[in-house]
């Protein structure tokens, strides 16, 4: 703090100069709320993070699968259920002419691999020995046998002593491994993003102006209105779905429009009771009766007023339903509404999968892991977007 | 400075008449006993166009209730309000959005009457938004331009209420209010929040508008000094009627009704001298309550003149000179 | 409020038998019948099943005597299992179904709700990711994958629980998570995003300068104002966990009547449709009406069966 | 006490032998009820019920003799007018029984349940033998009379409550070695020894649970847990897996084949020459080796391996019709291009239509994609729930179907009829006169091995068709503990648990 | 007046982050409040006095901080402690109205359960015996009948009668120092008048401190003992209410007084503003925030932030003002500005 007793120089006790004090400093430009949404939407890493996250995603579904040999449909039966990561052994020990091979533990199949973990070939077993429990296969002069008369299974040479292993290599020939059918898990996982991104988007389409609005109108005309509209979603969320689905298989062509307009019709009702439920204690506010004193229409106080600030729960239902959607696409493909085989989705991946956990546990763990790292981008998304709706929320 | 004569015609705005408004305030849960507050029970008004009308009473006694009533935020349980020819009064909701913008409100609340969501910038251009007046860039410009009138700066429009101290966000009600040029604007305690400087800028502002644009102002305030500048005629109100009318000199040299006369005998004064020397006497008696309403004149618990017959009969508002309306019977 | 009560129920029960009507005739409208199986029925055996069963006559008479019996609360025999009625079937399903769906309703509430306080409170720090990110899993990854996943290593591998059946109060604890994983982690989501929007109103500022009790500010004032969304969601919710999830007694081998609920549709089991559905739908209605009450003692502004002003 | 609990994974509709035509009730009816007759083991009839039998020369009239310590499970004694109620009440349309037709050989048997005033020709002679005329000769009688169908019930307790007797231990009153103690909807079954069983010296479980579990995933995992003895199925996907590593795996050979109907009437498979060729066209050894990864069999025919008629296998006097179990590729192109389609060119759209069951859509996206590879041809697969596909099936409103079936008694014929003009099994409304004939003598032959003959040619006449694109011959895979002793499980997938020891 | 202070601010600084910047709401303002003083606070608005007491009290937005300074209650200084240790002493020993009363009162509880659970709170005592305090204190601050209103909800309220329940809240717990932020803005004379009556006797009889924020400087003049003068996040002036009404020393204080009409007056007169506007916290001036509006600013006054200058004069109580017009080399025909106390009021 200045001292009282500094010395103010002569000059400075001239009165002011107006007119230079009107140089003003230059004021930031006004925003809009919108404007100023997407700014702070920038700065927010994680859900900038989770966009980049996304869109790439959408890329990879979209040029992914132009870019390797792979298609969601060839078959190759003799390399099916094949991991992704395995270990190798060197079956014929001289280096010379050195052969690996892995052993496929879920159905004890032998499979001949470069070194590298490129896959070359299924082995036959040469024969069978179910009393020493063992598959006996041969390479050159080398004899190697898949010995699970204790298990786990072990590899063994002629002579019983251990096969010697190059450690685990990741398999070069299908990133992700490949399935049941010897198909590619990665591409087929590409191609199902394709559906269950689009069955994302739509499911959020559909809560957000289907699910929002009738919530919202419903919620802020209140009275008979919101009885009746309230009525016609109980109806909506007891009739039982499958009746619906059923009825919409025979009705329309299986394919994926059905899917979405069986997603569209049925999938907002928890989004416009939770929105219902906000309108209810908000359209109360005094803000509201000053928009109305403006004049605003209904829309502009629903759009402009009530639902910015719903945008809490509206984003927290909106993110969490997606997966929903995309698990009820794959139970309606399921029972023939959707898309037809050999195409699939995230979800029918994952629910055949499942069958197969133990087995062959990569079958699972790729689209539960690409469900939930988009779940995850989705959240981060939608956080992001909440902080930078609600102006109260900055740090 | 008096208003230019053309203003003072006696054109009537809004007529209101016998105007109620009840709430219920308890009832059981299954409906058994029903109470009312009546927070309005009849007031009959003349707001005249191009003139300032104040209005003062006791807190809660209705004056909010009635601002909110006039605009239709709430439906009236009875009575007429004439607004440019219709009973707003009668209408349906979608037959008012004509009228809403001719008459605009300041908050008494105005944190509760700002959208959170919104900054300034947007709060403000919403009326004219909703007017479909300008582009983008012009009602920007038009908010800068309010936004300097009511004593903020242009740099305010990107904040969000919440970071305003109760006076700013007061002048954000305000410019967003006048932003349309409403034929009749409700001013309830606009500018209570206010500091003295920033009053007397907004006062100015509002007689200025008023001579360049003929708006008609109803001024609800508890600050008596301020409320005689600015009205040309002052309402008084007291348990949801209104006790005395007159235009402001007369009212403030001549009060007619005891209450209005307790009121201005409690004006604090801006000096600690003079303000600590008169140890005028507080009303006495009991504060009478809105449900249970005494009978017969509503300020007779509290009246030194009060007899049997303000216990029996309700006294009418009646002129008792040029344009000075009091309700009570010992009036002269 | 009466007069409000009264009109709701009216409401319901119109509701409730719009319900009926639709799906009865939803139901016969789709393809297949209760005795279509794998091996062809000579036609006159067909004929006769129908003619037993009355599904020979028009579907308006099926129709009207199935809304005879329903005033007597009778459903009706089961088409699927002979010698059952359907008022029977949910009788015996009810209490595993209700016992294990409300022990998942304790889940959701008594750890989702305070996992999501949990979260809020502590705002971007470590507590609200980890919180965050277990409960975006827990709605990523569908219950059927969570619980064969529980069932392989909880049951299988280290052999903690046991693989089935409810016999031991160990064998609650894999349904009762894989039941309530998805709504606890919607309700934690939910929780943690309104009572961030509470936490910042004027109101807790006054509460915390009044010196009371941190509980009593983060319950009475913060939670309150924080659960009309809560609740929205936990009505539903309610009702859903009491009648049962078809995949968890599926994987888990529980004689509820989620299982029936999903099997009487491919089945097609009218009366056991028609039976679940009106029961699900009378419970679901009641559970929004409820919420909707709930709504009018959480926040007294809400006035419902009143037009807005 | 020994006892020991054995998973099924599905609930039958009801336990009444009369009604119900399902093979989920098998295991409960199979141990709680014995018929005239049953099979041992080794496939042979045995008697049970009834101590001996005799069969008139021209092979109509069955006389069956009871024996006198046949006894219900609540020690009423068994008698020969038990199994005429019984057969009269499947005969009655009322009861609502399913499987009515397994007693249409009975002279007026159908004209009775078609409500006219004939009676079936059936009767208790004496209190101790019963007797019936069939309308013309059935070879495979006697295996008809172990099934269910024909197996006896309680007039009083049915007649107290004809559906509901079903649903409690009390009144379910049962011939065999076991009897019911609890019964929980949608849990499982606890059964006891039955005292009164004429052979309850030879049981040894005290007690025998069987339990639900949908799931096979959970049924596996309680399995490997040991909470439970054994198992009904394991899942498909285990099936490598525990083939070496589990000494409780058990694989029964089932009489069942899976294939599909080529709609002969629907173009472009209207054309033989096309159906050949989609069937050659597939490989039936890698669908089993890699598709199922089990030991099912590649099916080249329709009647499964293990149909023993006078001592031979069907399948070894069957031929294999063209179908190789590998792929023909080269021929089946050729066979293509005959029919106007070289290299797969001009094939019309094709829909395989099928029921929701993720195994079989997963068989048939291979099948799919051989066809592709093979033939160059593109078919689309059409998946709809069961109760949708099968009425459009029925209606023959299909270019291929997927279907299968599963022998009723161990019998060619149980196959084989359902491709009369008559049967209604025939979902491909296939019609041939020759087909009809051989059918008729194979029944009418007095000889065996004349029988097997004509068997074997109306076969080839419907296979030479290519009526179907049969797949693969199923085989059912279980577990047992190796500690149970005396576990068998028939051909038609009942299981018996009337020998079993318990092993320490 | 030479006890020891019950409150000491020193140097209170507090800034908001925000996207654009920080807000630099308060700027190192020292007071001090003794037991049973009233201290009214003035200023512009959006001047800081309400975050000041914020800040006090340590009941900031998620947003806000105090980044230097102090306050220190009995010794305790405040600042430092955390919101546990700040629970005892908020309601108990320092109370507060806030200024809002619509927000700060929680919608979807009756007001008599958020004044029944301040009351039990802080005293031992049963929910019916709180109940009768309620009540007791509703009369106080005169809402009618009482009983009945004790049930309602805020929004049954008027602006006042919210407003009244605030005092009502503040005052449960005879509070030691009671901070009051606008309390009688939504009230009509007459129940100010009590209202302040009331205030006062509490303060006589209980020796309750008040920091007293107003506007209407009819009010402070009633009844405040020393008065605090803010603009731009800063103290302006500071002294007796006697010293500073006769002779203001900043010119922003007689700028204030300048503006408010008179009510005696028959004519009607323009009123006399402030020109220009308040300075943006976001970036106050480097000299007097109040420069740019003075009509006497010179031009140390738009570079160099003043000191507060003392003004001599008899009373125990500093009479203080922000001014560069007060340094001893200023030109005596720029002091005299504060010589000849024009002020004409009521
Ligand atoms: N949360 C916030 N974020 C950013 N700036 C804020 C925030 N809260 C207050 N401010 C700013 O701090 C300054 C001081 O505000 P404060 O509320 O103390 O003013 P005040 O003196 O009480 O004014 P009034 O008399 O109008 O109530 C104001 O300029 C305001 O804009
Ligand atoms: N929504 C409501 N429900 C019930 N009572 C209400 C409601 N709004 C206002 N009241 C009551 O109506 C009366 C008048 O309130 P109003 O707000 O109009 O008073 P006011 O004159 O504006 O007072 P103040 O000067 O304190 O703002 C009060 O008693 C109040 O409690
Ligand atoms: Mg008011
Ligand atoms: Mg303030």
């Amino acid at each position: 703090m200045t001292d009282i007793h500094v010395t103010v120089p002569k000059e400075k006790w001239a009165p002011v100069d107006r007119g230079a004090q009107d140089a003003e400093f230059i004021a930031a430009p006004s925003l809009t709320y919108w404007q100023d949404v997407r700014q702070r939407m920038w700065r927010n890493k994680p859900a900038m993070a989770s966009l980049a996250f996304i869109i790439l995603l959408i890329l990879a579904a979209i040029f992914g699968p132009m870019l390797t040999h792979h298609t969601y449909y060839d078959q190759d039966l003799k390399l099916s259920n094949i991991p992704p990561i395995f270990e190798v052994y060197k079956a014929e020990p001289t280096d010379a002419s050195a052969q690996y091979v892995f052993l496929n533990s879920g159905n004890f199949k032998l499979y001949e691999v470069a070194e590298n973990g490129e896959i070359l070939g299924l082995v036959r077993a040469k024969r069978k020995d179910l009393m020493k429990k063992q598959h006996i296969y041969v390479f050159g002069d080398a004899e190697v046998r898949v010995d699970y008369s204790q298990l786990p299974a072990t590899l063994v040479d002629g002579d019983g002593n251990a096969v010697e292993s190059i450690g685990y290599r990741w398999n070069q020939t299908n990133w992700f491994g490949t399935d049941s059918l010897g198909r590619d898990v990665l591409v087929r996982q590409l191609y199902g993003a394709r559906i269950s991104l689009t069955v994302a988007f739509v499911a959020a389409m559909v809560n957000f102006f289907i699910g929002v609005f009738y919530g919202g109108i419903a919620g802020y005309f209140g009275g008979n209105v919101d009885n009746v509209m309230m009525r016609i979603v109980e109806i909506i969320a007891t009739i039982p779905l499958t009746l619906y689905v059923i009825l919409m298989m025979v009705v329309f062509q299986s394919g994926f429009l059905s899917i979405i307009i069986a997603i569209g019709s049925v999938f907002w009702v928890d989004m416009a009771r939770i929105v219902r439920g906000q309108m209810l204690s908000l359209k109360n506010q005094d803000y509201v009766a000053a928009a109305k004193t403006m004049g605003a229409s209904t829309k502009r106080i629903l759009t402009r007023h009530l639902l910015p600030n719903t945008m809490g729960p509206i984003l927290v239902t909106l993110t969490l339903l997606i997966p929903s959607a995309i698990f009820i696409e794959s139970f309606m493909s399921f029972i023939g509404l959707g898309v037809s085989v050999p195409m699939a989705s995230w979800g029918t991946l994952t629910a055949e999968a499942v069958e197969t956990l133990r087995a062959y546990p990569h079958q699972l763990f790729f689209p539960a892991a690409a469900i939930s790292l988009t779940m995850f981008a989705f959240n981060f998304l939608g956080d992001g977007l909440r902080d930078a709706l609600d102006p109260r929320l900055r740090k | 400075m008096d208003k230019q004569p053309h203003m003072r015609d006696d054109e009537v705005l809004m007529r209101v008449r016998d105007l109620k408004k009840h709430f219920q305030v308890s009832a059981g849960f299954f409906g058994q006993n029903p109470k009312f507050l009546k927070a309005v029970d009849g007031v009959d008004l003349d707001i005249r166009r191009g003139e300032t009308l104040g209005l003062v009473g006791e807190s809660g006694c209705g004056k909010s209730t009635l601002a909110r009533t006039l605009i239709r935020l709430y439906s009236p349980t009875d009575g007429v309000i004439e607004f440019n020819g219709a009973d707003l009064a009668k209408l349906k909701e979608k037959d008012l959005a004509p009228h809403r913008r001719d008459i605009q409100m300041i908050f008494q609340d105005p944190y509760a009457s700002l959208n959170g969501r919104m900054n300034v910038r947007d709060l403000i251009a919403e009326p004219l938004e909703i007017a479909g007046i300008g582009n983008d860039k012009s009602r920007t410009a038009r908010v800068h331009e309010l936004l300097e009138v009511v004593g903020l700066n242009k740099d305010h429009a990107n904040r969000f209420p919440h970071e305003f101290s109760g006076g700013q966000r007061q002048r954000i009600g305000i410019a967003r209010a006048i932003a349309l040029n409403p034929q009749l604007v409700i001013c309830d305690e606009a500018i209570s929040a206010l500091d003295v400087s920033i009053q007397a800028q907004v006062v100015n502002m509002l007689e200025d508008l008023q001579k360049e644009l003929g708006l008609t102002y109803l001024f609800i305030t508890h600050d008596l000094s301020m409320v005689k500048h600015i009205s040309d005629r002052i309402g008084v109100m007291y348990l949801g009627k209104l006790v005395e009318i007159a235009p402001n000199n007369a009212l403030y040299d001549d009060p007619k009704h005891p209450y209005t006369r307790a009121l201005l005998a409690s004006i604090p004064i801006a000096d600690p001298v003079e303000a600590r020397k008169d140890n005028q006497d507080q009303m006495q008696g009991e504060i009478p309550s809105p449900i249970d309403m005494p009978s017969g004149c509503r300020f007779r618990t509290r009246c030194p003149l009060a007899t049997d017959l303000c216990a029996e009969q309700e006294p009418e508002l009646k002129e008792l000179a040029d344009n000075h309306k009091v309700a009570c019977h010992y009036a002269e | 409020m009466l007069h409000y009560l009264i009109k709701r129920i009216l409401m319901m029960a119109l509701t409730l038998f719009l319900i009926i009507t639709l799906t009865f005739f939803l139901m016969h409208a789709i393809p297949g019948g209760p005795f279509t199986s794998e091996k062809m029925l000579a036609p006159e055996i067909e004929a006769a099943l129908n003619a037993k069963y009355g599904l020979d006559k028009p579907i308006w008479q099926q129709y009207l005597s199935y809304l005879q019996g329903i005033i007597t609360f009778d459903l009706g025999p089961s088409f699927k299992y002979p010698g059952v009625r359907v008022n029977d079937l949910i009788r015996e399903g009810l209490p595993v179904t209700a016992q294990t769906g409300f022990l998942a309703m304790l889940c959701v509430v008594a750890l989702g709700i305070p996992l999501g306080i949990v979260a809020a409170l502590h705002q971007n720090k470590w507590q609200d990711t980890t919180i965050m990110a277990i409960a975006t899993m827990g709605v990523a990854i569908p219950s059927y994958v969570l619980a064969t996943i529980a069932l392989y290593l909880f049951a299988l591998q280290w052999q903690l629980v046991p693989t089935f059946g409810l016999d031991s109060w160990q064998g609650y604890i894999l349904p009762v998570l894989a039941l309530s994983g998805f709504w606890l982690s919607f309700i934690a989501r939910l929780s943690r995003s309104s009572l961030l929007e509470v936490l910042g109103q004027d109101y807790m500022v006054t509460a915390r300068a009044k010196g009371l009790h941190p509980q009593t500010i983060l319950f009475k004032h913060g939670m309150r104002n924080a659960l009309i969304p809560i609740v929205t969601v936990l009505g539903p919710v309610v009702a859903n966990l009491l009648t049962g999830s078809f995949v968890i007694e599926q994987i888990f081998a529980l004689p509820g009547i989620g299982r029936h609920f999903v099997l009487s549709i491919s089945n097609r089991d009218y009366t056991t449709i028609m039976g679940i559905t009106i029961f699900y739908a009378a419970f679901l209605m009641l559970m929004i009406l409820i919420v909707d009450l709930l709504y009018m003692v959480l926040d007294p502004r809400i006035k419902l069966g009143e037009k807005a002003q | 006490e020994s006892s020991l609990v054995y998973v099924v994974n599905n609930e039958s509709d009801t336990f009444d032998p009369g009604t119900t035509n399902e093979t989920f009730a098998a295991p409960i009816i199979g141990n709680t009820f014995e018929g005239l007759v049953k099979f041992a083991p080794d496939g042979s009839i045995v008697p049970a019920l009834a101590e001996s039998w005799e069969i008139s020369e021209d092979g109509l009239t069955y006389t069956f003799k009871l024996r006198e310590d046949a006894k219900w499970s609540d020690g009423e004694p068994v008698t020969a007018d038990d199994f005429i109620y019984a057969w009269t009440r499947v005969l009655t349309p009322a009861s609502g029984a399913k499987n009515s037709a397994l007693l249409y050989h009975i002279e007026g048997a159908q004209e009775f349940y078609d409500g006219g005033d004939a009676t079936p020709n059936m009767k208790a002679v004496d209190e101790h033998t019963v007797q019936f005329t069939l309308k013309q000769r059935v070879p495979y009688m006697l295996q008809l009379v172990a099934y269910s169908t024909y197996f006896p019930v309680r007039q009083d307790v049915v007649e107290a409550d004809p559906e509901g007797w079903t649903r409690s231990p009390d009144t379910y009153i049962g011939t065999g070695p076991f009897r019911v103690t609890e019964m929980n909807l949608g849990e499982g079954f606890v059964f006891e020894k039955n005292p009164n069983y004429y052979g309850a010296d030879n049981v040894k479980l005290d007690k025998l649970t069987f339990r639900l579990i949908p799931q096979q995933s959970t049924a596996l995992a309680a399995m490997e847990a040991g909470d439970v003895d054994g198992i009904e199925s394991v899942p498909a996907s285990e099936v490598p897996r525990l083939s070496v590593e589990s000494d409780a795996f058990l694989v029964i050979p089932s009489l069942g084949t899976t294939y599909a109907f080529f709609n002969p009437a629907a173009s472009p498979i209207d054309d033989v020459k096309v159906r050949k060729a989609l069937s050659m066209a597939i490989d039936r050894q890698e669908i089993v080796e890699f598709v199922l990864q089990s030991a099912d069999v590649p099916a080249t025919g329709l009647v499964p391996y293990g149909m023993n008629v006078a001592g031979e296998d069907f399948r070894d006097v069957a031929e294999d019709y063209g179908l190789g179990e590998t792929a023909k590729a080269e021929e089946a192109q050729k066979l293509l291009a005959e029919a106007g389609y070289p290299n797969g060119e001009g094939f019309p759209e094709t829909v395989f239509m099928t029921y929701a069951s993720p195994p079989i859509q997963k068989l048939l996206e291979a099948i799919q994609q051989m066809w592709k590879e093979n033939l160059n041809i593109d078919v689309e697969i059409d998946v709809s729930e069961w109760k949708v596909y099968y009425p459009e099936v029925q209606k023959v409103e299909y270019q291929i179907a997927q279907m299968g079936w599963g022998a009723d008694y161990p019998h060619p014929m149980t196959f084989l009829d359902n491709f009369v003009s008559t049967s209604p099994n025939n979902l491909a409304k296939w019609a041939n006169e020759d087909y009809d004939a051989e059918i008729a003598a194979a029944k009418a032959a007095v000889d065996q091995s004349e029988s097997l003959q004509h068997m074997a040619n109306a076969e080839a006449i419907m296979m030479n068709d290519h009526v179907i694109l049969p797949m693969y011959h199923r085989n059912l895979y279980m577990m047992m503990g190796t500690h149970v002793e005396g576990f068998w499980r028939s051909t038609l997938g009942v299981p018996y648990f009337a020998d079993v020891t318990i092993a320490e | 007046m030479s006890s020891a202070p019950l409150l000491k601010v020193d140097n209170l600084t507090t800034h908001f982050h925000t996207s654009r910047g920080d807000v630099q709401a308060v700027r190192g303002v020292s007071f001090d409040v003794r037991p049973g003083e009233i201290l009214g606070i003035v200023g512009e608005s959006g001047s800081g006095k309400s975050i000041t007491c914020l800040s006090i009290l340590g009941l900031l937005k998620a947003n806000g901080e105090v980044v230097d300074g102090s306050a220190d209650f009995e010794g305790k200084l405040l600042t430092g402690l955390s919101d546990k240790q700040l629970r005892t002493i908020r309601g108990d020993d320092i109370a507060m109205i806030f200024q809002d009363p619509m927000t700060s009162l929680n919608p979807t509880l009756t007001v008599g359960e958020q004044l029944i659970e301040t009351i039990m709170a802080h005293k031992p005592v049963s929910r019916s015996e709180a109940r009768k305090r309620a009540l007791e204190l509703f009369d106080l601050v005169k809402i009618p009948s009482a009983a009945s209103r004790l049930d309602n909800y805020p929004h049954q309220f008027s602006g006042g009668m919210r407003q009244r329940v605030m005092i009502a809240m503040a005052l449960t717990c005879d509070p030691k120092l009671l901070i009051a932020d606008e309390p009688t803005t939504a009230l009509d004379v007459t129940i100010q008048r009590q209202i302040l009556l009331l205030l006062k006797d509490l303060q006589e009889k209980l020796g309750m401190a008040i920091i007293l924020i107003t506007h209407d400087l009819g009010v402070i003049a009633e009844v405040a003992d020393r008065i605090l003068v803010m603009y731009g996040g800063m103290v302006m002036e500071t002294g007796d209410v006697y010293d500073v009404f006769e002779s203001p020393q900043h010119p922003y204080t007689t700028g204030l007084l300048h503006s408010i009409p008179d009510v005696r007056s028959h004519t009607k007169q323009r009123l006399t503003p402030i020109p220009g506007s308040p300075p943006d916290m976001l970036r106050p001036p480097e000299g007097c925030p109040f420069a740019p509006r003075c009509p006497h600013a010179i031009q140390q006054c738009l570079e160099a932030m003043p000191p507060l200058f003392e003004r001599p004069n008899a009373k125990p109580t500093v009479h203080e003002a922000r001014c560069w017009l007060h340094h001893e080399e200023a030109p005596k025909a720029l002091q005299s500005i504060f010589d000849a106390p024009e002020v004409s009021n009521g």
